[in-house]
């Protein structure tokens, strides 16, 4: 058995659910792996994975891009999420609906240089604007959702796991997907260039527990492995079994851990192209210094590794 | 070689061993960059940032706070120090809440700054306030408890008012525990000031920090790191010199 | 008695011309003397840390006349710092009370206080130190000055104003206290020992010009000494103390008329009151 | 402490009204009726209390650590002031520098157990302490070191029979403003990367915008810092009953 | 004179049993007093902190014998108290050297110094204070304890052996100051104005109990006074000092016998002494 640790971005969430079940079932195990989670933001995650603190990452693609533009020897070993969690959050009462709409508007990102900029870039730019035509705010990550709450902006461009987390809390939310204008990932399986190369069995390892995983739960029954998850690895989210259920089922089970491509190539397909598009993007609103190939970054089918 | 002459070399010598350290760590042990950048990559980072003037408003947005940030977190901490020492009663009323508050841990009252005070410079100098203001007041509570008994004899016989009382014999006399404080509370600014950045707005060296490490650009955040410690070591070293000033007489 | 007529604080001086003590002079004018302050069954218990109480003085019950000169002696631990310092209004009282003819003093400049030790500010120089109460009082920087200097010549430190006092000897920071506490001339003067850390000739000195400045301005003083011939030359009064708990044992109007100079160390009347409080002390 | 109980029953009423005077929505500030069942359901459901002795643990021994190695700094210094003039400018760089910076690296160094929190509220808490220790060794009365002298008393017992009684009140000061720092830096090394521990559970609350979650655990860990605030109160009140602070000097009342 | 020999530091001690003053017998014994230790043109500038310099002792030479009682006495700063620390060891010297018979004392209970102030820990009780340097010493805590409480009941402190320091009257302190540093039973004790706090009783009785002690462990005692009457008493030798610059201007070897008590004040010498030493503080 060997140890490893993955570092999860954000915190112990029931959406993690493929990696708790992994777990839980002992496809780890099997895979001759003992793993640990711990949980960071995307920036150390990519930083400890480079420095070799941790063997294992689960970030979110935009980040992994921008890392490894910046030099730190890191790779997508499974492109776990096809599709980019980045949305743009308002309240209802705003009336905002349309990347259009932002026009005016005070939104907040968290700095000039995150994907959340990006995105709002984009969106605006399709929609025949400029993000000059929005009043941007830079907001920090342990503030932003506040900000929000409180009204002291109009929208934020971040994740939209949040979107369900203030619905649950009873805030009336919408969301615009920048994914429908950008095509990105969201958290995907990262680890470092030296420990493919040195431990390929470990990281051929995690990949099938993985995959497992997400088998088990698509044709599964996705409520049972909830209830399972939030039990034993998220209890802060008992009493929203149903909830979650749905979220997954609806959301991650269709539209974010698979795609076509996962159907034709198996979960994490690394879709070379949409990724160079997202790279290629953040390179002309120059977020990353430089440009790179995607097929240096990602592993363009995780099982025949 | 008398001491001073020593104490001018050492000001030099040191930080120079310090950066000669720093170089050899990550030469022999083949740091990555990432991890951390050898000191020439931060210096050219620096030279950069300064001589294109990027610098400029981050600096000026940084020492603004800090400066506000200690000069009201003092004068505040110096006030409730001197309420609360003067009148143990009220230490006993509102002494509870205010440490309760303190111990609360900032980052996460921090929106709830963003929330009373807005995203402006309103909130990041209150936040700066909130954790200056402590150690000063801990200091001052002690220095005027301190007063020896005789010292407060003395001012009962010339019938001093409070006011005079405090300007010609508590404040002198409480100077060493009231600069502990403050060189606490000096360190205290820096890292507000930074935090508030760091929570919200575009500007500032803190912004400048949460940038460097969202982008991977290391060697700029450990130039900020560089600057944000000189600017604490500067604001220190005023402080030590104006204490060694007043307590010439020891 | 009763204090009847409104008599401004420390206005009516007894003008000594006789060679007859103050008391005496006085009621031989047929006046009582002016009672400045009276402590009528004034005790002090101290509570320790541990709880136990200490009675540091029983009840006692002492007229201060008006421009006096009262000395207080008694064995070490016997009450007579808590008595000045009640004096002073330095210490709360345990019981009975202090009546003051005119109110208590309500200005700083009333009162001169000399601690058993000298309690000097150490940030400041020993000429800051003696300017203090002046500075507190609102006079002139200048005059303030001048004044301090004057005081500074007296008690032989002139040469030292510019020193702090970390930087003086115990007698020589002994001296500049009582610079301090008769700068400003206070009606009323409170010294607790103030030459005990002082050599013969220097305390000569200062009995003398505590005697000149007293005659002066009149003011009244209440002096503690071990020394009983210090007591002896400069008193009016005498109370001697004794202790545990401390209370005055004796009082005593000496009559060896109001002006003091070395001649009276040869009237046998001197030497009578020194062997007397001696005894007494016993 | 009928008093401490009462003022705190008035506060969480205030605090009560207001939410419900102003119809505060719960995301913004929840009642205090709302936490309270926040604070059921996570003991019961989420084992919170599993997620207290972590963080106390990491407070306590980064604490004590931070303590004594600000208290051994400041006699080293004031031995040798030549030591202070050399690593001065490193303490406060070291105290300056944005943890959040310096993250990875203590990481790299420490490891990913408790060591690196350990590590970084030892960092917070010395500070305070060295200055305050510092500013009391060089506030003693020289006599004290004279009277060592005739004694010729070796360095340890100078330090342990004068210098850390007399400095003692400042030592006390500096150990209250360290404490109220170690809770921050317990929690800021949480969130460089942890599954448990009262800071843990705060960056879970914000990244799942749970207010409440979020209110609960800056409540614990303020009262951890809190009570352990009131202890080394306790404990000045034992040891310092002889100093002037202490003895109600200022307000001139009779022992 | 050479140190020659290498006598055990305060091994040989005189049994004074004639009346005869000790120099004198030692003379008459054919044999030099043993020097114990001699300042040597000792000096002692202070700089102050506005850069002046004080000269607080003018190049001073002189021999302190093994079992004497020198008095030190002079007028207020004339460098009586820089005098005895440069004797202790706590202020370095800027000129001459100290020369010790058998290298300067190395134990701490070797020396005892009472300071012109007394300097108490104030977080110990006055038992603990005095007991102090035998903790430091390690002497086991009975011992300890029961040499401590003979020493306060020495001094009469035996009722307050709980209190603080800040508990007790200014005289109470210089007290227990002194049986703090008596208790170890120094073999050189260095003494500044112990008894200037105290109430003639008290300070009779403190001297008798100084000189019992003293030929108990034949220590050598300097002692700093303002009190010729003191000097004279307790003395075998008295310097005199002038002041500015401190210098030594007078030495005697006072023939008034080994052993003293209130005899001795009738003698006639005794008063020929008072004289002498009064003439000269002039
Ligand atoms: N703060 C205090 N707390 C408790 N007891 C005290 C305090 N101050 C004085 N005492 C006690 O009160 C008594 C009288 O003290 P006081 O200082 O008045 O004596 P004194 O006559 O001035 O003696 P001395 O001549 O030694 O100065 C002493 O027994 C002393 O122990
Ligand atoms: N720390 C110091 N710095 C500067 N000058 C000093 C210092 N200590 C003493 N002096 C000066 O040295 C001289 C001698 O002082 P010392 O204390 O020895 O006098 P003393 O004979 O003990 O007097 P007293 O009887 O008043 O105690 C004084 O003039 C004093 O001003
Ligand atoms: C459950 C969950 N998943 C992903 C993230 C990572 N994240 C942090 S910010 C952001 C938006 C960037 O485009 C994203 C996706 C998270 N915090 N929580
Ligand atoms: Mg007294
Ligand atoms: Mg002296």
């Amino acid at each position: 058995q060997e140890k490893v640790t993955i570092q999860i971005d954000g915190a112990a969430v029931p959406y993690y659910l493929p990696m708790f079940v992994a777990d839980h079932y002992g496809y780890f195990e099997e895979a001759g792996l003992e793993v640990e989670f711990l949980y960071a933001n995307a920036a150390d995650i990519l930083n400890n994975i480079a420095a070799g603190n941790v063997q294992f990452g689960f970030p979110n693609g935009d980040a992994v891009i921008s890392a490894r533009a910046n030099g730190l020897p890191v790779k997508v070993i499974h492109s776990t999420y096809q599709r980019g969690i980045g949305a743009v959050l308002f309240k209802n009462a705003s009336g905002i609906e349309t990347p259009a709409d932002l026009e005016g508007k005070k939104v907040a990102v968290t700095s000039y240089g995150s994907p959340n900029y990006i995105q709002l870039q984009v969106m605006m730019a399709q929609a025949g604007k400029s993000v000059d035509d929005v009043n941007v705010e830079i907001v920090g990550t342990g503030a932003i959702l506040d900000a929000l709450k409180a009204d002291q902006v109009d929208a934020i461009v971040f994740s939209m796991l949040r979107y369900y987390a203030l619905q649950a809390e009873g805030v009336d939310v919408g969301m615009i997907a920048s994914d429908d204008y950008l095509p990105s990932k969201g958290n995907v399986l990262v680890t470092s260039e030296a420990y493919l190369g040195s431990n390929p069995e470990q990281v051929k390892g995690f990949i099938t527990a993985l995959d497992k995983a997400l088998r088990h739960i698509v044709d599964g029954d996705v409520a049972t492995e909830v209830a399972m998850a939030i039990k034993e690895y998220s209890p802060t989210f008992a009493g929203q079994e149903e909830l979650v259920t749905e979220i997954i089922e609806e959301v991650f089970v269709k539209t974010l851990w698979q795609s076509e491509d996962t159907t034709a190539n198996g979960f994490g397909y690394g879709n070379l192209e949409s990724w160079q598009t997202t790279i290629d993007t953040a390179l002309e609103y120059e977020a990353i210094p430089e440009k790179f190939d995607a097929a240096d970054l990602v592993v363009e089918k995780p099982s025949e590794l | 070689m008398s001491e001073t002459t020593l104490r001018r070399l050492f000001a030099v010598a040191t930080p120079l061993l310090l950066i000669g350290a720093w170089w050899a760590y990550v030469t022999i042990f083949n740091v990555p960059r990432f991890v951390l950048p050898p000191p020439d990559a931060v210096f050219s980072e620096l030279v950069r940032l300064f001589t294109s003037g990027t610098i400029w408003p981050h600096l000026a947005h940084t020492v603004g706070v800090i400066v506000a940030g200690f000069a009201i977190g003092s004068a505040a901490g110096f006030a409730l120090g001197f309420a609360l020492g003067k009148w143990p009663r009220i230490e006993r009323i509102v002494g509870p809440y205010l440490f309760f508050f303190q111990t609360a841990p900032k980052i996460a009252l921090a929106p709830l700054f963003i929330l009373w005070f807005g995203l402006g410079l309103t909130s990041k100098i209150v936040l700066t306030v909130s954790l200056v203001f402590f150690p000063v007041m801990v200091g001052t509570i002690l220095g005027l408890r301190s007063v020896p008994a005789n010292l407060h004899s003395l001012c009962a016989i010339l019938k001093l008012s409070q006011r005079e009382k405090l300007v010609r014999v508590e404040l002198p006399a409480a100077v060493p525990e009231i600069f502990a404080g403050l060189k606490v509370a000096a360190v205290q600014a820096t890292i507000g000031a930074i935090l508030a950045e760091w929570l919200s707005g575009g500007t500032g060296l803190g912004y400048l920090m949460v940038f460097a490490g969202t982008t991977y650009k290391t060697p700029l955040l450990f130039a900020m790191v560089l600057v944000t410690s000189l600017l604490g070591i500067a604001v220190y070293q005023a402080l030590a010199l104006t204490e060694k000033w007043l307590l010439s007489w020891r | 008695m009763s204090f009847d007529g409104k008599v401004l604080f420390c206005e009516h001086r007894p003008n000594n011309e006789t060679k007859l003590g103050k008391v005496e002079k006085l009621k031989q004018a047929g006046t009582h003397p002016q009672v400045l302050v009276r402590a009528d069954a004034v005790t002090k218990i101290y509570r320790s840390r541990m709880g136990e109480s200490v009675e540091a003085l029983a009840p006692t019950t002492l007229d201060i006349h008006e421009g006096e000169f009262l000395s207080l002696i008694g064995p070490s631990g016997c009450g007579k710092s808590t008595f000045l310092r009640i004096l002073a209004g330095l210490e709360t009282l345990s019981g009975g009370k202090l009546e003051w003819r005119d109110g208590a003093p309500t200005k700083g400049s009333d009162v001169g206080f000399v601690f058993q030790e000298p309690v000097l500010l150490p940030w400041l120089s020993i000429l800051d130190n003696v300017r203090f109460p002046l500075d507190v009082f609102r006079t002139p920087k200048n005059e303030g000055n001048e004044r301090a200097r004057a005081m500074l010549a007296l008690v032989g430190l002139g040469a030292f104003e510019k020193a702090l006092p970390k930087e003086l000897s115990g007698g020589m920071r002994q001296r500049a206290a009582i610079a301090r506490a008769l700068v400003y001339r206070p009606r009323i003067v409170l010294m607790d020992e103030p030459f005990g850390a002082l050599d013969l000739l220097t305390r000569d000195r200062m009995n003398d010009e505590l005697l000149r400045i007293k005659n002066e301005t009149g003011s009244t003083i209440v002096f503690v000494t071990h020394s009983i011939e210090e007591a002896a030359y400069l008193s009016d009064r005498v109370a001697v103390m004794s202790a545990r708990p401390g209370r005055i044992s004796a009082l005593h109007d000496l009559d060896l008329g109001p002006e003091r100079s070395e001649a009276i160390k040869d009237d046998p009347r001197f030497y009578q009151w020194l062997s007397t409080l001696r005894k007494e002390l016993r | 402490m009928i008093r401490t109980l009462l003022t705190l029953a008035g506060f969480i009423l205030a605090w009560w009204g207001l939410v419900v005077l102003f119809d505060v929505p719960s995301y913004l500030v929840p009642s205090p009726w709302v936490l309270a069942e926040k604070f059921w359901f996570l003991t019961t459901q989420a084992a919170l209390f599993s997620h207290v002795p972590v963080t106390l643990m990491e407070i306590v021994v980064g604490f004590v650590i931070g303590t004594f190695v600000g208290v051994a700094s400041a006699v080293l210094f004031t031995r040798f002031p030549m030591v202070e003039v050399v690593l001065n400018p490193l303490i406060i760089f070291i105290q300056t520098a944005p943890k959040i910076a310096i993250a990875p690296l203590l990481l790299l160094w420490l490891g990913l157990g408790a060591t690196p929190k350990i590590v970084l509220v030892a960092i917070v808490s010395f500070f305070p302490v060295l200055s305050n220790m510092l500013s009391a060794l060089r506030s003693i009365d020289p006599n004290y070191g004279a009277l060592a002298k005739i004694l010729k008393m070796n360095a340890l017992q100078r330090l342990w029979r004068i210098e850390l009684p007399q400095a003692m009140p400042l030592l006390f000061a500096g150990m209250k403003v360290g404490v109220t720092l170690a809770v921050t830096a317990a929690v800021i090394g949480e969130l460089m990367g942890a599954r448990a521990g009262l800071g843990y559970l705060l960056s879970l609350g914000q990244e799942t915008a749970d207010v409440s979650l979020v209110l609960v655990a800056v409540l614990l860990l303020s009262l951890i810092g809190y009570l352990l605030y009131v202890a080394l109160g306790a404990v000045e009140k034992r040891l310092l009953g002889w100093h002037e602070s202490r003895s109600g000097a200022l307000s001139n009342v009779e022992g």
